[in-house]
């Protein structure tokens, strides 16, 4: 056993390819079990995973750029493209950390329907990361069942803001209407849809010998490893960590809301999908708390300063929002002039993917990197940006 | 924390103190004193979370702004460290043995700001770009769009100002 | 592992006895939502092609180009989208002025790829290329609760009406900076202002500079197409505001009011300083008759031609209808000398109290002077035309607005009659109540086809002056006690031909009287040229009211030159500006190619 | 805006890219000739591992028996489960339960070996495209192309971005546009139901075109990718 690992030097392994013994295996970027656009270089001694090297940079469309020649406003139809499966945390943060360097405090109206719009697209990307997760493991009934959900929560954005993918729905300064009339009737439907779908995920899923003997011990993360690795999100809750943005530092409404945070002890693979399976159930709730709750009037949005010429005073700023993998966080520098000075979107994919993914591929069976990867939900575009 | 600031202070020389929020700080530290700052932030302050490491292309000046972002957990504030560093010979300690993902963060300010790291493990390699032969993208002298519209194949717009158009239409000789 | 483990995954079966969840058929396409952000559509109609859309656009996805239908206001573009660029963000939508982007639930155009460049096909102008989702109802439009733009003006701050009626002190303050900042930054820019002056003021450049705070570069910019802008800040007719984009939801822009912050922001003095330009002399002279608007536009420009400039006036001061038209609570002498000063200290010779025709005779000036230009305005007031005009205490508007600059009040008794519905109507009603008669104003049409400002007419209400409307004079009689009795008849507007604005017709045997101590006559102005006389008019052809001209104000004598109220028409200072400066670019060009 | 138009002007008409270049490598002269490539970006050692031949027109069928594979073809559209931008988001409930293309016999494949169509979803940077021209060059033919999303028409919102090409037609022919962002399930679907119709009509002929103008393409592709490292014609 000891022997089937190449030594490692300087921090890196060193294999002689030409021995025999490693074999180089590309995963990605066309790969049906890989999520969005990204590669793996793995080194492999028979089905085992010596190294791994992880490559991204196909999605790379350099928003951070494109936001340095944009002006405010037109820096906010972009954004939501970074994520593609959860656009609305990055409107929302865009938006906060415009607000935050401007002085402006949103209507309350907006900041409820913000919220809203937060854990519907949360819901959202969980079930697309379920599809995923349970596809990786060949429960391919279960990815067929979870698109479909999710697809009538897009049905949903789609009555409530006017699209499927893209909302664009949270401006700066508010929010771009109100939620339309029986609207509210749709989404208890959906989300009783969506328990119903939980309830039978556990049941083929979670309590699947297949999947259990795959999940369970894979991958594991110990607790020391989370501020070394800068984890974040469900895959340090899955370590017993009792971290939530949402609950450390309230942003929007959440104060308000009734919820707790979910955790797991394992560390592994099943722990991880068991948490993200409990925050379906909270997301559920939390949308109810806030259809139940939420004004029904009072101003949704309040007009800036001409959008076509707005300053944003110098400064800079960070602000954070819970996303379904995590801490996601807008840094913002403003020179004082029409056009952002620098835009950083820090993902929480981002450590996810490259460091964490590289670190806890070794040793792992090839079959098993795909649960391995999508269990720590990583979405490439928001990468590499 | 201001408190923080002012504790800091006695060991480090600090400047630019901005509190944007009551829970999020920003300061500048002499490009020297980064790595004790950090570790000792890390180590001694719970700022155990490493958010984001960027970069700002301060042109005018001819500098590049480093920030380093920390959170810490217990006390949920968030400070962020900058340093400035020469636009024309961009070198700072890497700070990989401390955070395992500022490794990754590195390699991108290296491929994307031309900043280099020594010693941070594969800082060389390209990451996102390939076969990439322009200067460093993030760079403010690099402009994007002329670089788009010269190398990729663009419809040929055919727009008017209205403002041109009716003074050409309308008043021509005035 | 346990049994359980094994069994539950065939909880899966009861599935195969639920619906499925797939749609039923693939063929047909379900509709987008209502507010579904599909295919755009535009109101042609509406649109008035001021490239908002095209502005906000960060994917360069809108071009804006001719379209043949046009109408006032519009300038004449229409946006053309590319669908290969956009991204349904729907900013185009919320930031349009006039509302007439929308966007249908439309959503499936497909191309089919191999034989041309789809680039091409992908693009549509909305609302003229026909397209199959250009009745659609559904889909995007700007929800009620979400505005991008300020459509409300900043009020501008005014006497109390009370303060106003019994002095004339000028009754708008003017914005302060901060006020001034806040409207410019309303202003989205598109230019169609521009056009729509008289004198091409570049407005969209000089409210960017109030906004970036920058007054100076501001004054240079309306120096550039105007040299009275402390007056045209105060009573232009601004038409510029008409056709402002913002105006069709909501409220124009206050061009006026920032043009009179910008001047009002500059001490006079410094004017020299901001406005100082290389002048290049010239070896010629031109002579201008009357120092209206006209001519002290013409006289500035010509000055920084490098020209040497003399201007005849019959009055003891400039200013023209300025001055003796415009009573000054509206404009301030103060804030008119500001603006002729300037002129004057650019070496403008004015012979003041000299009226040519009989101090000094228009043929003296053609042989003396190598240019004239003409501007002598509509100083003669016209007839009422009915019975009793020639009564005492029938007065003039005109003379009477005068005869108040000169300080010689007339005595108007407790009421007073104004008859007309234009500015000079409403000046002079307003001008007797600050001299503290009751005042009723007779016009023939309705209100809104007053030719008066809106703001006016309002202000007047605020005033306590009394409207009569549809009202036909027939005579004015001296009543027993020395008052007058002024007889009139009503009228319905009828639309006599198809196109025109409809005429006043008298109602067969209406008649209505009303007793006044003074009536004031103001229904329109004229102008003779009995001063014109001699060898030198020889080449100049006369029409029926003006010395014929072409668009630059060059009469059949290539010497000469008119311009302002006597060329245009519409009469008004703008115009008037506008006429001095093209002629002086005109007479410029003549002089030169008399020099080589 | 104004400043990007000046650049526009200052453009002027791109000249088509030069044909291929020639090789200047002696010692392997006898592979000029028309029908082979020189793959001059290979180390001569693995030139010799890669095939050198060109991709050939596939001529039509005798009537009736094109007819009845073109009937085929329609039918059994295999999708190249690759997701080369944001429009792959589409694709996952394209193939699920709710919409289940399946229907209309199309289903994803993993590898281009086993599939027919190539979806482009949305922009391709530069990397990516590597990839796309690897994977359409794999697939065996008749191969086709649905192209979705503005970005693959004419750049969309990242058409000043310096990492992605802005059409994708000058790179791999493509049959079927969609446009949208992103385009709705049923509009991708009205968009494979025009393919259908196409390859019925015998008029989906990219692959044929992308061998009969392989030079124009080949030159276009390695105008942009810059690090060529791999065969001329991958298959």
């Amino acid at each position: 056993m000891s022997d089937k690992y190449p030594p490692i030097v300087n921090g890196k392994s060193v294999y002689d390819l030409e021995s025999g013994k490693y074999l180089k295996m590309w995963q990605g970027p066309q790969h049906p079990g890989v999520t969005g656009n990204m590669s793996l270089e793995l080194i492999i001694s028979g089905d085992q995973i010596v190294d791994c090297k992880t490559h991204v940079g196909y999605l790379h469309r350099g928003f951070e750029k494109l936001m340095e020649r944009r002006r405010y406003i037109n820096c906010f139809p972009i954004v939501c493209r970074i994520c593609v499966p959860e656009p609305d945390t990055n409107e929302y943060l865009f938006a906060a950390a415009m607000e935050d360097l401007m002085g402006i405090e949103v209507p309350e109206r907006a900041k409820w329907l913000r919220t809203l719009n937060m854990e519907l697209s949360r819901l959202a990307s969980f079930l697309m990361w379920i599809g995923g997760q349970s596809g990786a493991f060949g429960h391919g009934t279960v990815a067929q069942w979870a698109l479909a959900h999710r697809d009538f929560v897009l049905d949903l954005f789609e009555e409530w803001t006017g699209a499927r993918i893209y909302h664009m729905y949270t401006t700066p300064g508010g929010v771009r209407g109100g939620t339309p009339e029986g609207w509210d009737n749709h989404v208890e439907r959906v989300l009783q849809g969506v328990e119903k779908f939980l309830t039978e995920v556990n049941h083929v899923m979670f309590n699947n010998a297949v999947f259990k003997s795959r999940a369970v011990g894979l991958g594991i993360i110990a607790p020391d490893m989370i501020d070394r690795f800068g984890v974040v999100g469900p895959v340090a809750r899955g370590s017993g960590i009792v971290r939530d943005t949402r609950k450390d530092n309230p942003y929007l409404i959440y104060d308000q809301l009734d919820f707790n945070i979910e955790t797991e002890t394992a560390g592994d693979v099943y722990a991880r999908a068991m948490v993200r399976w409990k925050e379906m159930h909270q997301a559920i709730s939390l949308i109810r708390q806030i259809i139940k709750r939420m004004p029904r009037t009072g101003p949704l949005h309040i007009t800036l300063p001409n959008v076509l010429h707005l300053k944003v005073p110098a400064g800079e700023t960070y602000v954070r929002a819970e996303s379904t993998r995590g801490e996601y966080g807008y840094y913002m520098v403003s020179d004082g002039t029409i056009y952002p000075r620098k835009i950083t979107v820090r993902g929480p994919s981002y450590s996810h993917a490259m460091a964490l993914l590289e670190h806890l591929a070794v040793g792992v069976n090839i079959a098993d990197t795909h649960g391995l990867m999508l269990s720590l939900h990583t979405y490439p575009p928001e990468i590499e940006r | 924390m201001k408190q923080l600031d002012t504790e800091l202070s006695k060991q480090f020389t600090l400047s630019d103190y901005v509190e944007q929020r009551p829970e999020l700080a920003f300061v500048t530290v002499e490009k020297q004193q980064l790595v004790p700052l950090l570790t000792y932030l890390r180590d001694t302050k719970k700022y155990t979370h490493l958010v984001t490491l960027t970069a700002v292309d301060w042109l005018e000046v001819n500098q590049f702004q480093l920030t380093y972002l920390l959170h810490n957990y217990e006390t949920h504030t968030d400070i962020g460290i900058r340093v400035k560093l020469d636009r024309d010979n961009p070198v700072m300690e890497t700070i990989h043995h401390l955070w395992e993902q500022a490794r990754v963060y590195q390699r991108e300010l290296h491929e994307m700001f031309g900043i280099d790291f020594p010693g941070s493990p594969g800082v060389e390699e390209p990451m996102i770009l390939e076969g990439w032969q322009g200067p460093p993208v993030m760079r403010r002298d690099f402009d994007t769009a002329k670089y788009s519209l010269e190398t990729y194949d663009h419809r040929k717009r055919d727009t008017r100002e209205p403002e041109i158009y009716m003074k050409e239409k309308l008043y021509p000789e005035d | 592992m346990k049994l359980k483990d094994i069994l539950s995954p065939f909880y899966v079966w009861k599935r195969a006895f639920e619906k499925p969840y797939s749609i039923n058929t693939l063929t047909e396409l379900r509709p987008g939502s209502p507010t579904y952000r599909g295919f755009h559509k535009n109101d042609v109609s509406k649109c008035i092609g001021c490239g908002s859309c095209a502005e906000i656009c960060q994917n360069i996805t809108i071009d804006m180009v001719p379209v043949s239908e046009t109408k006032d206001g519009d300038s004449g573009l229409r946006p053309r989208f590319d669908y290969g660029l956009c991204c349904w963000c729907a900013l185009c939508v919320d930031i349009c002025p006039t509302g007439s982007l929308t966007m249908s639930n439309a959503y499936t155009w497909v191309e089919e790829g191999l034989d041309k460049d789809v680039r091409e096909t992908y693009c549509f102008t909305p609302g003229v290329d026909e397209k199959h989702w250009e009745n659609e109802e559904l889909g995007y439009h700007r929800p009620d609760e979400y505005e991008l733009l300020h459509l409300n003006r900043l009020p501008m701050p005014h006497l109390p009406t009370e303060e106003r009626i019994t002095s004339f002190i000028e009754m708008v303050k003017g914005y302060s900076r901060e006020q001034a900042v806040k409207e410019a930054d309303r202003c989205i820019q598109c230019g169609i202002c521009t056009a729509t002056c008289p004198a091409h003021m570049n407005i969209p450049a000089y409210i960017k500079a109030i906004r970036e705070d920058n007054i100076e570069e501001g004054l240079r910019i309306m120096y550039e197409t105007n040299p009275l802008p402390g007056v045209c800040g105060r009573v232009c007719t601004r038409r510029c505001e008409d056709v402002c984009a913002l105006s069709h939801r909501g409220e124009a822009i206050s061009i006026r009011w920032l043009k009179r912050y910008l001047s009002d922001s500059v001490e006079g003095e410094k004017y020299n300083q901001i406005l100082a330009s290389e002048i290049k002399p010239q070896n010629k002279t031109v002579a201008i008759i009357g120092a209206g608007p006209g001519g002290l536009s013409a006289a500035y420009y010509l000055l920084k031609m490098g020209y040497s400039v003399e201007i005849f006036e019959q009055n003891k001061a400039a200013g023209g209808m300025l001055r003796y038209g415009i009573p000054e609570y509206r404009l301030p002498y103060d804030a008119m000398d500001k603006d002729i000063n300037y002129i004057v200290s650019l070496g403008a010779k004015l012979h003041y109290n000299t009226k040519v025709g009989k101090d000094i005779s228009f043929d003296e000036l053609h042989a003396r002077f190598d240019s004239v230009f003409i501007s002598t305005g509509l100083f003669e007031a016209s007839k009422l035309a009915i019975e009793g005009e020639t009564l005492p205490g029938v007065l003039y508007g005109l003379n009477f607005l005068e005869d108040v600059t000169h300080g010689k009040i007339p005595e108007l008794g407790k009421k007073v009659l104004v008859i007309g519905g234009g500015n000079v109507a409403m000046d002079a009603a307003r001008t007797a109540r600050r001299l503290g008669a009751d005042v009723v104003v007779i016009y023939r049409r309705r209100e809104i086809d007053m030719p008066a400002d809106h703001e006016e007419i309002e202000e007047g209400y605020e005033e306590n002056i009394e409207f009569h409307f549809q009202a036909i004079p027939m005579k004015i009689e001296q009543t027993a006690d020395n008052r007058l009795e002024f007889i009139w008849g009503n009228a319905e507007m009828k639309q006599l031909e198809e196109g025109k604005r409809p005429v006043p017709v008298m109602i067969e045997g209406s008649r209505e009287s009303i007793i006044a101590d003074t009536i004031i006559s103001a229904v329109g102005q004229s102008t003779n040229y009995h001063w014109m006389e001699g060898e030198a008019i020889a080449n100049i052809k006369f029409g029926k009211w003006t010395i014929e001209a072409d668009r630059w104000g060059k009469s059949s004598d290539p010497k000469v030159f008119v311009g302002g109220d006597i060329f245009n028409r519409v009469a008004d200072a703008i115009s008037a500006i506008a006429d001095g400066h093209r002629s002086a670019r005109a007479i410029d060009s003549f002089l030169q190619s008399q020099t080589e | 805006m104004t400043d990007i138009d000046k650049i526009h002007d200052s453009l002027e008409a791109k000249p088509e890219p030069a044909d291929t270049e020639t090789n200047n490598n002696t010692e392997r002269e006898w592979r000029k000739d028309e029908k082979t490539l020189t793959n001059s970006e290979l180390s001569l050692e693995e030139q010799d591992w890669f095939c050198d031949a060109r991709p050939q027109p596939v001529k039509p069928a005798w009537g009736p028996i094109e007819k009845f594979y073109n009937w085929a073809r329609s039918h059994s559209l295999w999708i190249l489960a690759f997701g080369t931008g944001c429009g792959a988001i589409e694709l996952r409930p394209l193939v699920t339960a709710r919409y289940d293309i399946s229907r209309l016999g199309m289903q994803p494949r993993p590898t281009p070996r086993q599939a027919s169509v190539f979806m482009i979803g949305g922009y391709v940077s530069i990397k990516t495209l590597k990839r796309i021209v690897r994977s359409y060059e794999q697939m065996q033919g008749p191969k086709f192309v649905v192209a979705v999303c503005s970005c693959a028409i004419n750049g969309g919102m990242y058409w000043d971005s310096y990492n992605t090409i802005k059409r994708i037609d000058h790179y791999i022919p493509v049959d079927v546009y969609v446009t949208g962002c992103m385009p709705r399930p049923e509009a991708v679907i009205a968009g494979f139901t025009k393919l259908k119709e196409l390859i019925m009509a015998g008029k989906a002929e990219g692959q044929n075109l992308y061998a009969e103008k392989f030079d124009w393409y080949k030159a276009n592709q390695k105008q942009v990718i810059k690090d060529w490292n791999m065969p001329d014609y991958n298959w």
